[in-house]
């Protein structure tokens, strides 16, 4: 797993220094350029997150520059990294994808001035001053666990297969990982008998998909915390005609996963709010620049809402579980 | 008296970077003539034949076909006009079968719709025909990576033969041929002219100009020295023609051999299905021969005496010790060398310059802690170069560049530079003129009079019989006969190597 | 040779043109100190580049090199995180990398497959076994001593990166080992004829399987340099690695097929390549415009590089005079 | 393919229920667009070359159908663009090699970079998805027991291996890889035959591209960057040289199904999937080593 993302719920008892940010056009502010800076590119997930962004960058008098790797490299990250530095950006806001290689890049950045926060995914807390957690690990797993074991209610042992991204994604192993543990302490009638990896790609997770319900025959349901995976899944099941045998669930965007939940092969599923993640990520670029975010306490977002921090984290809230209503008025 | 011209070439010029290499020469061929075309190494000959062939275009100079003024301006104008050749170095496509190779461009089709499909019955029934016709046992369908050099030739021929030709250029087709094989050839040509075809024939073994061509053009440093009657030229009247001075080749003075103790001796040497059972002994200083038919399995022999392709049984001894020679190191540590038979595929890297390549087998002692020593290296080679009078400008040429006469030398000098113990030479004048000849077999000589004993490998008896003390005869994989100087002659060596008694003329 | 020495010519021509354009649309691009810390970027492919380019000059490809670096890089990680003197690991892991190309070779001179298919094979092999030690050791590992992280983000005299000097030491060994040893020689010969060598007593089998060592040393190093600068080594941080190493052999003219190219051509195809990244980042050209730019950019300059070999062939007269002929007969 | 027949004998063994028919029809589902990709690059390595664009080119025929079924058009103009828009790929690909004369390996690199930009811009780097039901039905019907997808993987192979073995074209191609001066000797227009393989593999991709969309239900902006290799390795696995001159299309094919079996064989043995690649490797090694020994044994016996 990955030590960043740390929980934060009972972390209550953090009210001394509560403050509001002053954020949104009340003073003369001055213009700052920000990179925003997604895992990769090409990902609806992202280009919900990067939207929701831009839809408040102008009120926020923030230039967007949004650019990441075409493949979730950590490498071309650090490059692009060193050439906003370059470029004398004020803020960096990256979704890391390794939690230290970025690290190096990311100090100097911040040696030189630049402020340097992550969303999404972070990276080692010495090398960021704010992380905007979209939801905590424990939030994710869990969930998705649980409306799992609420589907198979008073069942005996159920058999679950994982479908992951790849072997190395820092979020979907710690989501997989409190998974393990949930289900270890309140649902050991769940039973895991196999994770495989769609490793980003349609094809590979529908084949991984197929060969995982033929070489478990006994295996009742899929999650796939990945949005490639959900969708794979939900292909695989119709193709085998496991429709209701199977149960697919995971993490995935509601725009995907329209076609499945309409015809019935979905029937819950989980999500943050993307956009809002992306625009949180901007109001904290804000403040972080203006040097008004607090520590620890409440942080409030303009017209978003006002967030909890802790140990320089901003979470997002909980997850979302959609169902047929809700995905039907998503527009992400 | 025009109209019996069927091509002339006018004042034809070529040259490369610079270098003119063949200098305003004319030829002019009649239908139903064998002409031949000689000169040394570089003279310029397959430079010639190739602007025939469309294969280069001439700076200047023009080509008349049949009395009009063509533009050759790649090899199939060439063959709309009627004009096919055979190209001095075999150039097969090693993954197709046989059939392929000799119909390639000329597959014989069924048009069917948008695709022209290939006959593949009619061109194999095709392509038998012709190998019946050049008296070879053949099988069509193989793959060319499988055949010899020779065989390859007789593939090249083959291709030439399924046209109706007008103009038939033969550049050296014979240099890997044996008397058996050149035979079959020149009954064949002989046939075509009859036909009205006019032949245009290279070669340097200057018996078969003799006994085919009625005119040869002879070529030296890229001009014609002049168009002759071969009645009224004898052999020596020719060399001296080419090369501007007299050459004898049978020069004979040789030491005596003391046959005290072999340096090699060879015990039922086995390789299935290539050779089995050989068994002789090779004599410091002895020069011996081994003549056979093409595919007798000579080179068999010499691959396994050399460690490339290592014998299954039997047993090799050098200079009293027994060796399992495993691979082509351990056998040039113990002084064996090995001149291979297609220099191309094993000789040279032909892009490499003439340097590299002569330094190579010597490179350990060349260099000093691994870093080599280019001064050591040209000095050397340069000094190879003038002992085999290879024509080229400088070391620093690449081999692709120098004719293919001075390919085989460069070939050669890189092995008479380690100063070998035994030397096995695989066709090691093929190709090469009459001049460089006589320097190689100088060079052979001496090297066997300081003591090397050297195996010839060669499908010239002439040359087995200027050379050889003593003569092998394979056949079909087995020693047949072990003829010394007493019994050596061309008809008692194609007796041995065909089984019947054959005429040679 | 010559054929080869025109051809990075014109590289440097063209990386020299890459620099003049950049310097004039992008204000900040020719500082000298931003240029030579940006190399930091790109180093481990240059040195990885170095040894695939005698890889391939010996008549070879070597698609695992990103695997191999990715596992130097584990075993590095795990044996400092069981205690090892970090630099005892480093020269361990870059040790572990010839053992690895090892393998690569022995497989390739005495299977006889082709080495595309060989080193396929242990890309996947080598970069599974790297997933699964990750795995162990949960994701990535970190939190090396400050000298290490030196090697990666250090200068000497304050302005020369350390890994740019490494890789200036390295090309200068390799285009020595090329150009002026027995071992290059034989590399550049069995590429041009791998038989002619054989014949002619050249130890091939031996000679080919350096080649595929030395790369693994160079993927070694290259996990060393990259861990030092990311101060964190992964399973998967040699990723996709393998294109862009092949790329900038071929771009320093490095011939597909074997028997010639030049190391001096591979240090200026390294910095081709570097340079265009860091420049079209300055220009805040997004990545999906950068890849479409990139490989338009690759196909120009080695069309300008070939220009020269085109307009001999135009000469000729062609196809053309074919019909010519025609009416003719 | 010895080894495969082995792998096989042993999965049949150890567990039963992998060689029902059914399930190896689905082997041969999961492998379409891999091997129709492979055939795409064998005419191209017999003549020397290499196309590493052909899973972006996919990529974009699949982005590029799925926008043009979501706008409306009607089936048969959609498939048609598909293959238009693979078959100009390839040409891309071909004219820079056959008349510009640059190497194939860099060309094609190049326009791998291109098409994978082109990629997300067609696409604004959103996934095409909720797709028309006349396009999906593309990749489920069946004739008879044939899936839809296997029955044109099998089509474009029989068309293909005809074409190479049978056709005067077919056969220039060989001639052409195994040696161009020859070839060049024998009369043969070598831009023309360079040319070929490189549309035919571009129309192919256009084929896979169809077919992987229609199949899968959606594509991503990265669709095929896996199969750049793989489509290579299926080839070359089967028997294609990539020093040109040999390779046929029933070996690509069966190449691509080797690498099916090997993926699918893994998840059936229940093997920790962080080994999968592990084992894929060892198991291309192992059929590939004897697969040559065995034809190198063969050829001594028939000497
Ligand atoms: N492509 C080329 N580039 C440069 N020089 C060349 C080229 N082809 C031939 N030459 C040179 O032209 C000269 C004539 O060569 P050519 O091959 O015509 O000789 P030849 O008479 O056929 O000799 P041989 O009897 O050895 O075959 C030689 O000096 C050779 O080095
Ligand atoms: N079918 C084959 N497969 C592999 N190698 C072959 C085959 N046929 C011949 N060779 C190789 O060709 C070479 C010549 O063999 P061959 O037995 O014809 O020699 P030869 O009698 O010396 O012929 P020549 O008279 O032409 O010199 C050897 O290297 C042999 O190994
Ligand atoms: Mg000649
Ligand atoms: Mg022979």
């Amino acid at each position: 797993g990955c030590g960043a993302v740390t929980s934060s719920q009972g972390g209550g008892g953090n009210t001394s220094n509560t403050s509001n940010a002053t954020s949104g056009g009340t003073t003369q502010q001055q213009t700052i350029k920000v990179a925003m800076i997604p895992k990769e590119i090409g990902i609806p997930y992202f280009t919900g997150a990067s939207q929701g962004a831009k839809s408040v960058a102008s009120q926020l008098h923030i230039q967007l520059t949004y650019n990441g790797p075409t493949t979730a490299s950590a490498s071309d990250q650090v490059s692009m990294i060193n050439s906003y530095v370059a470029q004398g950006y004020k803020v960096i806001a990256v979704s890391a994808n390794d939690p230290t290689s970025l690290a190096p890049a990311l100090k100097a950045a911040m040696a030189k001035g630049v402020k340097v926060i992550t969303w999404d995914s972070d990276v080692v807390p010495s090398a960021r001053q704010y992380f905007v957690n979209q939801a905590t690990a424990e939030g994710i797993g869990s969930t998705l666990v649980q409306i799992t074991a609420q589907h198979f209610q008073g069942q005996g042992t159920v058999d679950v297969g994982i479908l992951s991204s790849t072997p190395t994604n820092p979020n979907q192993n710690s989501w997989i990982d409190v998974m393990k543990k949930t289900i270890a302490s309140k649902y050991p009638n769940l039973h895991i008998v196999t994770i495989q990896y769609d490793q980003e790609q349609p094809d590979v997770g529908l084949t991984a998909a197929e060969n995982m319900i033929k070489a478990y025959p006994n295996m009742k349901a899929i999650i796939s915390p990945d949005s490639v995976g959900v969708p794979a899944a939900a292909e695989a099941v119709e193709k085998l005609g496991m429709k209701g045998k199977i149960y697919v669930t995971g993490l995935a965007d509601p725009i995907q996963m329209k076609q499945y939940v309409d015809d019935g092969t979905v029937q819950q599923f989980v999500l943050w709010n993307v956009p809002e993640l992306g625009a949180l990520t901007m109001y904290v670029a804000r403040a972080v620049a203006d040097g008004t975010m607090p520590t620890s306490g409440t942080f409030t977002a303009g017209s978003l809402g006002s967030f909890k921090v802790s140990n320089g984290q901003v979470l997002l809230g909980n997850p979302t579980v959609f169902d047929k209503a809700s995905t039907d008025k998503a527009n992400y | 008296m025009s109209e019996r011209v069927v091509l002339n070439a006018n004042q034809l010029v070529k040259s490369f970077a610079g270098v003119t290499v063949v200098k305003g020469v004319d030829i002019r061929l009649e239908p139903g003539e064998a002409h031949a075309l000689v000169g040394e190494n570089g003279a310029g000959k397959s430079t010639l034949i190739k602007m025939l062939a469309g294969v280069h275009q001439p700076d200047s100079g023009e080509i008349q076909f049949e009395g009009r003024t063509v533009t050759i301006a790649n090899p199939s104008a060439a063959h709309q006009l009627g004009v096919f050749t055979v190209h001095q170095e075999p150039a097969l496509m090693p993954q197709l079968s046989v059939a392929e190779n000799v119909f390639m461009g000329f597959l014989p089709m069924k048009k069917r719709g948008v695709f022209r499909w290939v006959d593949r019955n009619a061109m194999f029934a095709e392509a038998e025909r012709v190998f019946q016709r050049l008296e070879i046992s053949m099988d069509v369908r193989q793959m060319a990576a499988q055949l010899t050099i020779a065989q390859q030739q007789m593939v090249e021929i083959a291709k030439s033969l399924i046209h109706q030709t007008k103009v038939l250029i033969l550049d050296e087709p014979t240099a890997t041929l044996s008397v058996h094989e050149t035979e079959i050839l020149f009954r064949i040509v002989r046939r075509l002219q009859s036909e009205g075809t006019a032949i245009l024939f290279v070669s340097h073994r200057l018996q078969e100009v003799f006994s085919l061509c009625s005119k040869v053009t002879v070529m030296r440093d890229g001009e014609r020295v002049g168009v002759y009657e071969t009645v009224h030229l004898d052999e020596n009247r020719l060399v001296s023609l080419m090369v501007g001075r007299n050459i004898n080749l049978n020069d004979t003075e040789r030491r005596e051999i003391v046959r005290n103790e072999p340096i090699l001796k060879v015990s039922n040497l086995t390789r299935r299905p290539w050779f089995e059972d050989v068994t002789f002994d090779l004599y410091p200083g002895e020069i011996l021969g081994m003549a056979g038919l093409v595919g007798a399995g000579r080179t068999n022999v010499a691959e396994a005496l050399f460690g490339v392709a290592p014998a299954q049984s039997g047993e090799i001894e050098l200079g009293g010790k027994v060796l399992r020679i495993r691979n082509a190191r351990q056998a040039i540590a113990e002084g064996i060398v090995y001149v291979p038979e297609d220099r191309h595929k094993h000789g040279v890297a032909l892009s490499l310059p003439i340097r590299t390549n002569m330094t190579l087998p010597s490179l350990a002692n060349l260099s000093k802690w691994g870093i080599t020593q280019p001064r050591v290296e040209t000095r050397l080679s340069e000094e190879m170069v003038r002992e085999l009078n290879v024509k080229t400008t400088s070391v620093l040429q690449l081999v692709s560049q120098l004719s293919g006469g001075n390919q085989q030398k460069v070939v050669f000098a890189k092995w008479v530079s380690r100063k070998p113990r035994i030397m096995i030479l695989d066709e090691p004048t093929r190709g090469v003129d009459v001049g460089a000849k006589s320097e190689i077999y100088r060079i052979i000589r001496s090297l066997a009079d300081t003591g090397v004993a050297v195996l010839v490998i060669s499908s010239d008896l002439p040359e087995i019989l200027a050379l050889s003390d003593r003569v092998l005869v394979m056949k079909e994989g087995r020693l047949v006969a072990d003829l010394d100087k007493a019994h050596l002659s061309e008809e008692n060596i194609m007796r041995h190597a065909t089984g019947v008694k054959a005429t040679v003329s | 040779m010559k054929r080869s020495s025109i051809w990075s010519l014109m590289t440097l021509g063209v990386f020299v043109v890459e620099m003049v354009v950049f310097s004039a649309f992008t204000p900040g691009f020719l500082n000298l100190n931003n240029l030579l810390s940006s190399t930091n970027n790109f180093m481990a492919v240059g040195v990885m580049a170095l040894s695939m380019a005698f890889v391939i000059i010996a008549g070879g490809i070597d698609l695992s090199v990103g695997s191999m670096m990715s596992l130097c890089g584990m075993v590095f990680g795990v044996l400092w995180q069981h205690g090892m003197n970090v630099w005892l690991a480093a020269l361990i892991a870059i040790l572990f990398g010839g053992l690895l190309g090892f393998i690569n070779g022995q497989i390739i001179v005495r299977t006889g497959i082709q080495p595309l298919i060989a080193t396929l094979a242990t890309l996947f092999i080598y970069g599974s076994i790297a997933m699964v030690i990750s795995g162990q050791g949960q994701g990535s590992i970190y939190g090396f001593p400050q000298s290490f992280l030196l090697v990666g983000t250090g200068y000497l005299f304050g302005f020369a990166p350390i890994q740019l000097l490494v890789f200036i030491v390295l090309a200068l060994v390799f285009g020595f080992l090329l150009q002026r040893t027995s071992y290059g020689r034989r590399v550049i010969f069995i590429g041009n004829n791998e038989n002619s060598a054989f014949y002619s007593g050249v130890a091939v089998a031996r000679v080919k399987t350096w080649t595929y060592v030395v790369s693994g040393f160079t993927s070694g190093l290259a996990a060393i340099l990259l861990g030092s600068y990311f101060a964190s080594v992964r399973g998967d941080m040699g990723l996709n690695f393998e294109l862009t190493v092949i790329t900038v052999c071929l771009v320093g003219g490095i011939n597909v097929f074997g028997g010639s190219g030049n190391i001096f051509g591979v240090v200026v195809g390294t910095f081709i390549l570097g340079m265009l990244q860091q420049g079209l980042n300055m220009l805040n050209v997004s990545s999906v415009e950068q890849s479409i730019v990139t490989g338009v950019i690759l196909i120009l300059a080695v069309g300008i590089q070939q220009l020269n070999v085109i307009f001999s062939r135009r000469r000729k007269p062609q196809a053309s005079s074919v019909k010519q002929v025609a009416n003719v007969s | 393919m010895a080894f495969m027949v082995l792998l096989l004998l042993v999965l049949l063994v150890s567990n039963p229920s992998f060689l029902k028919p059914g399930n190896l029809m689905d082997i041969l589902l999961s492998t379409v667009t891999v091997g129709i990709l492979a055939l795409g690059e064998v005419g191209v390595i017999v003549t020397k070359g290499i196309d590493l664009s052909i899973g972006a080119a996919m990529g974009i025929v699949t982005l590029v159908v799925g926008e043009a079924a979501l706008a409306g058009w009607p089936i048969w103009l959609v498939v048609l663009g598909g293959l238009i828009v693979g078959a100009v790929a390839g040409a891309l690909n071909g004219v820079m090699i056959s008349l510009v004369k640059l190497p194939p390996i860099i060309v094609t690199l190049g326009t791998l970079s291109v098409y994978s930009g082109i990629m997300y811009v067609v696409t604004n780097g959103q996934w095409v998805q909720n797709l028309p039901s006349q396009l999906l039905a593309l990749g489920s019907f069946k004739l008879w027991f044939l899936p839809g997808p296997v029955l044109i993987l099998l089509l474009c192979l029989l068309v293909l291996a005809v074409f190479l073995r049978y056709t005067v074209t077919g056969r220039y191609i060989y001639a052409i890889g195994n040696n161009a001066d020859a070839a060049r000797l024998a009369g043969i227009r070598e831009t023309r035959i360079v040319f070929l393989p490189y549309l035919i593999a571009g129309l192919l991709a256009g084929v896979a591209g169809v077919l992987y969309i229609a199949y899968n239900g959606f594509s991503t902006p990265s669709t095929g960057a896996d199969l750049n290799l793989e489509a290579i390795a299926a080839a070359v696995i089967g028997g294609t040289n990539v020093f040109g001159g040999r390779g046929t299309a029933l070996g690509a094919v069966l190449g691509a199904v080797l690498l099916g079996i090997i993926t699918e064989a893994l998840v059936f043995f229940h093997l920790p999937a962080v080994w999968n690649e592990a084992a894929e490797g060892l198991i291309i090694l192992v059929a590939v080593i004897s697969d040559s020994t065995l034809i190198r044994k063969v050829n001594m016996g028939r000497g």
